[in-house]
């Protein structure tokens, strides 16, 4: 190799900083605690960004050998890092936005105890997240990608005195875990298969053998999915996420939206060798990924509390970066995870400024005119509405349309995709103008509180205590509502800019752009098989697409408009009409209920009645002290033949003596003459 | 003459009937008494045997084993009258303090 | 040279110590720091194991071989190979925590305490290193007495019971185990590890299959009880949940599992291999069924009892496929099961030393009150449920991809386990830590952890760590110990389908 | 015939019974109430050098004396020694429970001599007659023995039964002597089993063998003729019975030994299965019979059937082996149980304060030493290794699995199992706190003699437990004296294992 | 002739034992006892052990009897009263004594050995000889014997202070 790139560094400082941090961060001071936690997550994009301009000099993909982690007889697994262009997307994603929210924090978090907690666990998720993208095996990437879970159950869990984050905390860990037990029968099935799980190993022996369509790849792929499933927070494994808004809201911007819940997508990505084996395991993904798209669009329209709308509106997004992949367009994908993580992330923390200034409510229902009073926020978060919901020039808009382009060229099924991706990016305008209108305009419903109406956090105040560490609004009503420090504004705009200016890495050669992200990841992907038939002539067919798409758009914008803005009073009308349908999504589906009925109860129930009650108790317990008590009931007969009488020992020495003699006699043994 | 199994068979009878006495008598003296039987009857058996070999010894044997009746019989007695002291009965069915 | 006698030392080290702590005059303090002492000596002993032990050298090292006994030949044979040496620090090691964790707890009696529990590790020791099978049964039996009158002594209410419950669990399938013995000394007029090994290696079918079988099964269920497998283990929760937390530590695992991977495998790999359907099958049923009960239980040592169980079948699991990884993950797993159990309990101890009561219904939002136990809570846990960079993941990887070859089936249902011990673990957390304060946690004043406590956990949480990363260090002498075993040529004499 | 001056084969013999009809003759010198230690002392002096003798007598040739009445191999010098050791602990245990306002401790210690005396007659005899009397001496000074404790109803009671039961049973085994008497027209073991070996086998020494089985087998206490024992055990005052539950049952197993492998080796097809049956019987009687007792002599009267019944099994390994492990076990058993009737005597002094187990609850409080022996010869008992019992029980086992009866091996092994639960729940006992008013409080301290008979105990147990080749090595030495029958053993090896594995 | 003494007598003595079987009080019981002694005595003169008899008569009839009654009287020990102390006595005992006879006679029976017993009469000369001699040990012990029963007797009837 020509010159090392020392990738080790990059996971490791904030490691360090974790460590430092967690084990004497109580003791610090917070402008330590801050600078140590900013210096952890500032050198790795530092060193990121100066890595990207070595790039020109190193063949790629570029592999670092630290080690050997498991080594038996049979297998053995290194700690080895490796960087290729698509390492150096996520990267740059991952340590740029995770820099920046790391900044707001600061801000966000300034009147929080366990501050130096917040930012030891913010590390440690940077030095999991950058694990699971710097991998070079399977292995080490399920390392990463169980840490980062972990970090998202302690960070979820942050106000482990509330309750239902205590639950959502441990909820989002188990869910996970269901996701993971489809990675590790995945890795079991590649260790059998193909006796290593490093990257290399595993695509050159597919590579290798042409021959190799479906079969074990499909279920290795499958498995691979229901991974995916599980941290991407798609059907059927998205229940943990909207509860997962329970953390703070940088947090929120930061795992649960621009950077972990994205790592299903990197790794349906990265192990895309194995998948365009499957067109099955393609399906699948696209069918999953369409379907959540759809759904979780829906049930985002009528949510009250504007980070849940936000959670709902990430799990349809993923939704369409899991279309991409299904339609084996893993660049589009990729290009969507970017755009997605600047927006997204912008739209939390602006959320998070705006809760933030109004005291720790979330409820949009008592929002609303904070237009003038946050002008910042609302402009960044303007930006941001614009481009998830796919505006012209905004960053969405080029991404969103990549994906809904694939997808209608894409050879099987690829039509539908298409409508009904459409028909989701109508309800995503439709539900994230809702928020913006029900934010910024109107005039603020603040004051007239009625407890009956606050949503489930609103409860949580009840409890004063609870409130003062669970969201920072002892000043919150002190001088009433006011903008955001600028430490927490700076990230905003920042954002704001790259969700503008975002997308344009990737505009179409049809808009007269070349594609740039694609090209970068093609020695990677290859050119989209889909992509292959119809690469010329199709500018129209795409321009034409992006029109209907944009047009959709712009319907959804009027609904909202309409609805929350023209004529506030409708949606109640609405609601009553349908009101069979506005129950059903009102309550997402009955969803989280219907898996508690399905599979945790009865579990509970098997466990407690059948499992301990009736064997373990029962059966096994039983047994024990069923034979003792008999043989100590075998012993009282024992004891019975002492009566005490000296003529019924005799008796019994008689019948002895008479038993013996006639056993000796007639008895066992050789015969004698 | 007589077989010597006829005397056997006495003796056996015997024998039998000392057990017998044994299980059926309350009063200890005479249950001691039915050992001495027992006694009796195995002596009988050594005579008998003792005349069909021709042997000496066996006839030793019954003397010393009404030595060790005698012996035994002056203990059992005295250990009877420590009985009968201290519960003041003779009734075997009435020493049984110690059981199960 | 002492280092000749390397093996004796280490066995009999705290043999004597206990004889000196019965000649101490009563004063806690003495009696304790003498122990503590003691068993730093024996740990530091059994260091010298790894430190000069040959790697790639086959066969066992350090061996002292005498005659204790003619005319039935009984030798004194001891000797380490890969699979024990770990085994043997294990136990120096957690001697150490034994005495840590009793320190305030046993105050009166202290002299019996100590007493046996130093014999406790002498017959431990003694049972990893003896080669002679006669040797080896003394020390396996010796062992439940400390145990058992420790358990009696110092157990929570319902000690005394619980004590003679494990007693007559484990003594009376090592009656047939003596059996079993006598017979195979009838037969081929040896105790002796190695020769027997060789013996039944070189002609295989010497004798009838049946008799075979039986004296095989015999050997099983002696260990089995002790490991615990599925349906034997009636008697760990409550030996988990009454015993001294320094007894809870050593008394299940480890033993057991050891025991049937050197002897089954080791004298009976036909037969072993003629089990392992069942045993496959009980483990994974075992693993499942632990974690079920554990995810419902309210008393802590109850849970942690039922998670041992679980996890402990995954070492059967791994043992009984005979493949090289799954064999070291199982020793493997047995270990860390034997350091983050261990962790687990200790902290378990501690909280009952505050709160008097382990009913997790009671407790409530501790982390506020207790961080550190806290944070070290959630360390072990994490430990336990194999997340990764811990040692439990090194080993439930390795038994679960070794033995995914040869039981599709069996493994996926055993993966699911992973869902479930996260499962109750968490909940377990969230019960004690999580959540508003509960009116005991505010009302009784709880100081957080001593000097003591500190020393005893960081350690074990760090070992655990790099335990998790640096795994070759330790597997590299596994490895060695159980590939032997692995791959012995076996002619196959199904006895069972020959019926 | 040898040159060995006759009295030296019967010097231990001859020494005790000058020691009792010494302190007889100096008994009345002491007034009455006063103390009569020193003469318990003087027993102590003659028994330990009735030991000596018997150690002694290994450096004579083994040879017969008195016309071939008595015998001294190594088989009778190892029963000599065993049992003079036996008394000498058991004379230092009463020296220890007994005091002085005890009534008629001349006649006791006198007695225990005597009996001895007659014990070691038992063992070298080779004459059925001399046999004969020197059982009717030992037990008839254990009849008395047993009555000692006038205070208590309970104890002429346990008198009388041992007694009449005791008569009872001599008078089956003489007619077993006579019928075999009958069958050969001799007395004389070896000259028995010359004749019976040559020829074919008369019924009557069939019969003969029988009755004397019943007759020995109630001296033993081996089921079903052990209904005696718990009774007379729980009346007699506890020195007594940490005697007869050893030393008399010793000399009884020695004989039947000598009779079994010296007068009847041709007909082992017929004793064997009878004495298997007996083994059984006995471990399972005397291990599930003692599962409920609470009152710990009975307890201990019940364990003692089962130990017989171990002690059994080694007879039916038909082996030198067989008679080795037999002749061990005899020794180990003895060491423990002597051992934790001193403590019990000690604990409860010679009117029995403390009965039942709970009465013993936190003994190792009130004296750790007590407590701690006492739970060491538990251990013991059940068969722990580092012990006596545990090499006991191993070598029984081994000799029978030797000769192919694993069932019994399996069954005794199990039964081990059953017996480990009574003995903890002393051993629970001991080691519990002890209640306000628990009789435990009373405890006198330890004497002198009780510490030297621990001490004597408790490293004959140790010693046996770890280093047994020694007097292993005189166990095969005594059993060598009889060839080892060498029939193939009724059972093929596996054959149990496989048969039952068909099933 | 001797077949006939040998019924009246052993008629004697089956009756004797009997009685003391049926009776009720001891003291009958013992004066039964000692009929089937003296009769004894009689056959063990037809079995041509002179010595014996006296010997039976002096020391069981004579010495032993007398203390047995010596005993009853002292105690004065009235009528038995038929208590039910144990049933197993009947069950089980009676029946084992009767197959305990039964095996007994079946095995004198199939013995087989029918050898007459011829008239030769053992003097005491030779008697002597064999117990003075080859016994001379057993009749030296037999001593130890009767002192610890001495020894026995006084130390249990001795009353306590």
């Amino acid at each position: 190799m020509t010159s090392s790139l020392h990738l080790w560094l990059i996971p490791l400082i904030p490691f360090a900083g974790f460590l430092v941090n967690g084990l004497l961060g109580r003791k610090l001071p917070k402008a330590l605690v801050s600078t140590i936690a900013l210096v952890a997550a500032a050198v790795p994009f530092a060193q990121v960004v100066y890595t990207w301009f070595q790039l020109g000099g190193i063949p790629l993909p570029y592999v670092e050998h630290i080690g050997t982690w498991i080594q038996t007889g049979a297998f053995n697994a290194g700690i080895d890092f490796q960087l290729d262009h698509l390492t150096m997307v996520m990267l740059l994603v991952v340590t740029g936005v995770g820099f920046l929210i790391h900044v707001y924090s600061v801000g966000y978090m300034a009147h929080e105890e366990g501050y130096w907690r917040f930012f030891a666990y913010l590390n440690l998720f940077m030095f999991f997240m950058l694990v699971l993208v710097l991998a070079e095996n399977f292995l080490l990437m399920f390392v990463g990608w169980e840490g980062v879970g972990l970090a998202s159950y302690l960070l979820i869990g942050f106000y482990y005195l509330k309750n239902s984050a205590a639950n959502a905390g441990k909820k989002a860990f188990v869910v996970n875990r269901i996701g993971d037990f489809g990675f590790l029968l995945a890795m079991f099935l590649m260790v059998f298969h193909f006796g290593t799980l490093s990257f290399s190993g595993v695509f050159s022996q597919v590579a290798q053998h042409p021959a190799w369509q479906g079969g074990f790849l499909s279920a290795i792929a499958i498995f691979l999915v229901l991974g995916a499933t599980g941290k991407s927070a798609q059907i059927p494994l998205y229940v943990w996420l909207p509860d997962a808004m329970e953390g703070p809201t940088p947090v929120s911007a930061l795992i649960h939206a621009a950077t972990m819940v994205t790592a299903g997508v990197y790794m349906i990505a990265r192990a895309h060798i194995i998948f365009d084996r499957s067109p099955l395991a393609l399906t699948i993904v696209a069918i999953i990924g369409v379907a959540t798209a759809f759904f979780a669009a829906t049930i985002g329209v009528l949510q009250t509390d504007i980070k849940r709308v936000l959670a709902y509106s990430t799990i349809s997004q993923l939704g369409y970066m899991f279309i991409a992949c299904g339609v084996a367009s893993y660049a589009s994908g990729i290009f969507h995870l970017v755009t997605h993580a600047f927006f997204k992330a912008l739209l939390f923390l602006a959320a998070g400024s705006v809760i933030h200034a109004i005291g720790g409510e979330q409820d949009m229902r008592v929002m609303g005119g904070l237009r003038r009073k946050l002008p910042v926020t609302f402009w960044t978060m303007t930006a941001a509405v614009f481009a998830i919901s796919g505006w012209p020039p905004f960053a969405g808009f080029f991404s969103k349309d990549e994906i809904l382009y694939q997808a209608f060229l894409s050879p099987n099924g690829g039509k539908a995709l298409w409508a009904i991706g459409l028909i989701t990016a109508f309800i995503t305008a439709f539900y994230m103008f809702r928020l913006w209108y029900m934010t910024f305009f109107g005039e603020n419903r603040g004051e007239d509180r009625q407890l009956e109406e606050h949503g489930a956090p609103v409860h949580a105040r009840s409890d004063s205590t609870l409130v003062l560490e669970a969201e920072p609004d002892d000043h919150g009503h002190g001088e009433g509502i006011h903008e955001s420090p600028w430490i927490m504004l700076i990230p905003l705009i920042i954002l704001g800019i790259l969700s503008v200016i975002g997308g344009w890495i990737g505009i179409p050669s049809a808009m007269g752009g070349h594609n740039a992200i694609a090209h970068f990841l093609d020695p990677l992907f290859g050119t989209p098989p889909a992509m292959v038939g119809a690469l010329e002539g199709s500018n129209t067919l795409a321009l034409t697409l992006a029109g209907v798409s944009f047009a959709v758009v712009i319907l959804g914008w009027l609904c909202a408009h309409i609805l929350y803005f023209a004529k506030p009073e409708l949606p109640a009308k609405f609601a009553a009409k349908l009101h069979g349908l506005y129950t059903l999504v009102l309550n997402k589906y009955w969803v989280d209920e219907v898996y508690g009925a399905v599979f945790v109860a009865p579990l509970l129930a098997v466990s407690s009645y059948l499992l301990k009650g009736l064997v373990d108790t029962g059966i096994i317990g039983g047994a024990t002290y069923g034979s003792a008590y008999l043989t100590s009931g075998i012993g009282a007969i024992a004891q019975r033949l002492q009566s005490g009488n000296i003529r019924s020992y005799a008796g019994w020495l008689a019948l002895g003596a008479a038993a013996v003699l006639i056993a000796v006699y007639f008895g066992f043994g050789v015969h004698f003459h | 003459m007589v077989p010597v199994s006829w005397y056997l068979i006495l003796s056996a009878i015997l024998f039998s009937i000392g057990v017998a006495a044994f299980l059926i008598k309350r009063n200890i003296i005479t249950v001691f008494m039915s050992i001495e039987l027992m006694l009796n009857a195995v002596n009988l058996t050594f005579v008998a045997f003792a005349r069909q070999w021709h042997q000496v010894s066996g006839q030793l044997f019954v003397f010393f084993v009404m030595v060790v009746a005698a012996a035994e019989a002056a203990v059992g007695l005295a250990i009877i009258i420590a009985v009968f002291r201290s519960r003041n009965t003779l009734n075997v069915d009435q020493v049984d303090l110690m059981k199960l | 040279m002492l280092t000749d006698h390397i093996l004796t030392l280490m066995i009999f080290v705290p043999a004597a110590g206990a004889f000196v702590v019965a000649l101490l005059p009563r004063k806690v303090r003495i009696i304790r720091w003498w122990t503590l002492i003691v068993s730093i000596i024996t740990f530091a002993l059994t260091l010298h194991l790894p430190a000069h032990f040959e790697y790639g050298k086959s066969g066992f090292q350090f061996v002292e071989n005498y005659s204790w006994i003619s005319s039935p030949a009984i030798r004194y044979h001891l000797g380490t190979d890969g699979l024990s040496m770990w085994l043997a620090v294990l136990t120096g090691f957690l001697s150490i925590v034994g005495v840590l964790v009793s320190w305030r707890v046993i105050e009166a009696r202290a002299k019996e305490f100590y007493f046996f529990f130093l014999l406790q590790q002498t017959a431990m020791l003694g049972i990893f290193l003896s080669l002679d099978i006669f040797l080896y049964y003394c020390f396996w039996e010796l062992s439940l007495i400390p145990m058992a009158i420790l358990i009696a002594m110092f157990g929570r209410e319902r000690g005394p019971r619980t004590a003679l419950k494990f007693f007559i669990y484990t003594f009376l399938p090592s009656a047939l185990f003596l059996v079993a013995i006598l017979w195979l000394y009838a037969k081929t007029g040896t105790f002796d590890y190695v020769t027997l090994h060789g013996y039944l290696q070189n002609n295989p079918g010497l004798f009838p299959a049946g008799a075979m079988f039986w004296v095989a099964l015999a050997f099983l269920v002696a260990f089995a009880v002790k490991v615990p497998v599925f349906p034997l283990h009636g008697w760990l929760s409550d030996v988990i949940s009454d015993a001294p937390t320094a007894m809870a530590m050593v008394v299940a695992g480890k033993l057991g599992l050891y025991s049937i991977i050197r002897f089954n495998l080791g004298l009976f790999p036909a037969q072993a291999r003629e089990f392992a359907p069942v045993m496959i099958a009980l483990a994974v049923i075992g693993l499942l069924y632990g974690a079920c009960i554990a995810l419902i239980q309210t008393d802590l040592k109850r849970l942690i009892a039922f998670g041992i169980l679980s996890a402990l079948s995954f070492c059967t699991l791994g043992i009984f496929c005979f493949s090289v990884s799954g064999l070291d993950g199982a020793v493997y797993q047995f270990i860390n099961e034997g350091i983050s159990g261990a962790a687990l309990l200790a902290l378990a101890g501690f909280l009952h030393e505050r709160f008097g009561t382990l009913d997790m219904e009671r407790f409530g939002g501790l982390a506020k009150k207790l961080p550190y136990m806290a944070t070290l809570f959630v360390i072990t846990t994490l430990a336990l449920i194999g997340l990764p960079l811990f040692n439990g993941f090194v080993s439930e990887f390795l038994i679960l991809s070794g033995s995914f070859a040869q039981h599709h089936g069996w493994v996926f249902a055993a993966t699911i386990g992973v869902i479930l011990s996260a499962g109750y673990m968490l909940w377990m957390i969230q019960r004690i830590f999580y959540g508003p304060e509960s009116s005991m946690v505010t009302d009784r004043p709880a100081p957080d952890f001593s000097p003591r406590e500190h020393i005893l956990l960081w350690p074990m949480a760090v070992l655990m760590l790099v335990m998790g990363v640096l795994s070759p260090f330790w597997i590299r002498a596994i490895d060695q110990g159980v590939s032997a075993l692995a791959n012995q040529p076996v002619q196959t004499i199904s006895y069972l389908e020959k019926r | 015939m040898n040159t060995t001056p006759q009295v030296l084969r019967i010097l231990p013999e001859v020494i005790l019974t000058i020691v009792g009809v010494l302190i007889m003759l100096i008994e009345p010198l002491h007034a009455r109430g006063k103390s009569r230690r020193s003469l318990g002392w003087i027993a102590v002096v003659g028994m330990v050098a009735a030991l000596a003798a018997s150690l002694f007598q290994y450096t004579l040739p083994a040879g017969t004396a008195f016309f071939g009445t008595v015998k001294t191999d190594a088989f009778s010098v190892f029963f000599h020694v065993l049992i003079t050791g036996i008394s000498l602990v058991a004379l230092l245990v009463t020296l220890d429970a007994t005091n002085a306002e005890t009534e008629g401790m001349g006649e006791f210690y006198a007695l225990i001599v005597f009996g001895t005396a007659g014990m070691l007659f038992m063992t070298c005899a080779v004459e059925l007659l001399l046999v004969f009397v020197g059982l009717e001496i030992s037990s008839i000074s254990t009849y008395i023995l047993a009555g000692f404790r006038k205070r208590s109803a309970k104890s002429p009671e346990s008198a009388i039964k041992y007694f009449l039961l005791g008569s009872f049973a001599t008078a089956f085994f003489l007619y077993g002597i006579a019928l075999s008497f009958g069958a050969t027209g001799t007395t004389h073991i070896d000259t028995i089993g010359k004749l019976l070996a040559s020829g074919t086998t008369p019924l009557l020494a069939i019969a003969g063998l029988a009755l004397i089985i019943i007759g020995l087998g109630f001296k033993v206490s081996a089921a079903p003729f052990q209904v005696w024992t718990p009774d007379v055990y729980e009346g007699a005052p506890s020195p007594v019975v940490a005697l007869m539950s050893t030393g008399p049952k010793a000399a009884a197993f020695a004989v039947l030994l000598r009779i079994l492998y010296g007068a009847f080796p041709s007909l082992h097809g017929h004793w064997v299965p009878i004495l298997w049956w007996l083994a059984v019987l006995s471990m399972f009687i005397g291990n599930l019979g003692a599962l409920r007792q609470r009152n710990i002599k009975r307890m201990l009267a019940y364990s003692s059937i089962a130990h017989a019944g171990y002690l059994l099994v080694a007879f039916t390994a038909l082996s030198v082996d067989g008679i080795a492990a037999a002749s061990f076990y005899a020794v180990a058993y003895a060491a423990m149980n002597v051992g934790i009737f001193a403590v019990v005597s000690h604990a409860g002094e010679f009117n029995d304060r403390l009965t039942l187990i709970e009465d013993y609850r936190g003994l190792a409080y009130r004296s750790p030493l007590l407590g701690g022996a006492m739970a060491f010869f538990l251990i013991s008992l059940i068969g722990i290794p580092f012990t006596g019992g545990f090499f006991g029980k191993f070598y029984v086992f081994t000799a029978a699995i030797h000769s192919g009866f694993v069932w019994l091996a399996i069954l005794g092994l199990i039964n081990s199992g059953i017996a480990a639960f009574y003995y903890l729940r002393v051993v629970a006992a001991l080691y519990t706190r002890p209640t306000e008013n628990s009789p435990v409080r009373f405890v006198p301290r330890p004497t002198m003699p009780l510490l030297i008979a621990l001490v004597l105990t408790i490293a004959a147990t140790l010693i046996l437990g770890i280093v047994p080749g020694r007097i292993l090595d005189k166990a095969q030495a005594a059993a060598e004296t009889y060839p080892s029958i060498t029939i193939n053993p009724p059972v093929p090896v596996d054959q149990p294992v496989t048969e039952t594995a068909r099933r | 002739m001797h077949l006939i003494l040998f019924f009246i007598f052993g008629g004697f003595c089956v009756a004797g034992a009997l009685n003391l079987l049926f009776q009720r009080h001891p003291i009958n019981s013992a004066l039964s006892l000692i009929v089937v002694m003296t009769s004894l005595a009689v056959l063990y003169l037809l079995l041509g052990a002179e010595f014996l008899a006296a010997a039976q008569v002096i020391v069981y009839s004579g010495a032993i009897m007398v203390l047995f009654v010596f005993v009853i009287m002292l105690l004065n020990a009235g009528r038995e009263e038929r208590t039910h102390g144990s049933k197993a006595a009947y069950a089980v005992g009676i029946p084992g004594a009767a197959a305990l006879l039964g095996a007994l006679v079946y095995i004198f029976l199939s013995n087989g050995s029918t050898a007459k017993v011829s008239d030769y009469i053992v003097n005491t000369h030779e008697l002597s000889r064999v117990l003075f001699r080859d016994l001379l040990l057993p009749f030296e012990v037999t001593s130890i014997l009767i002192l610890v029963a001495i020894l026995g007797a006084v130390a249990l009837a001795r009353k306590e202070h």
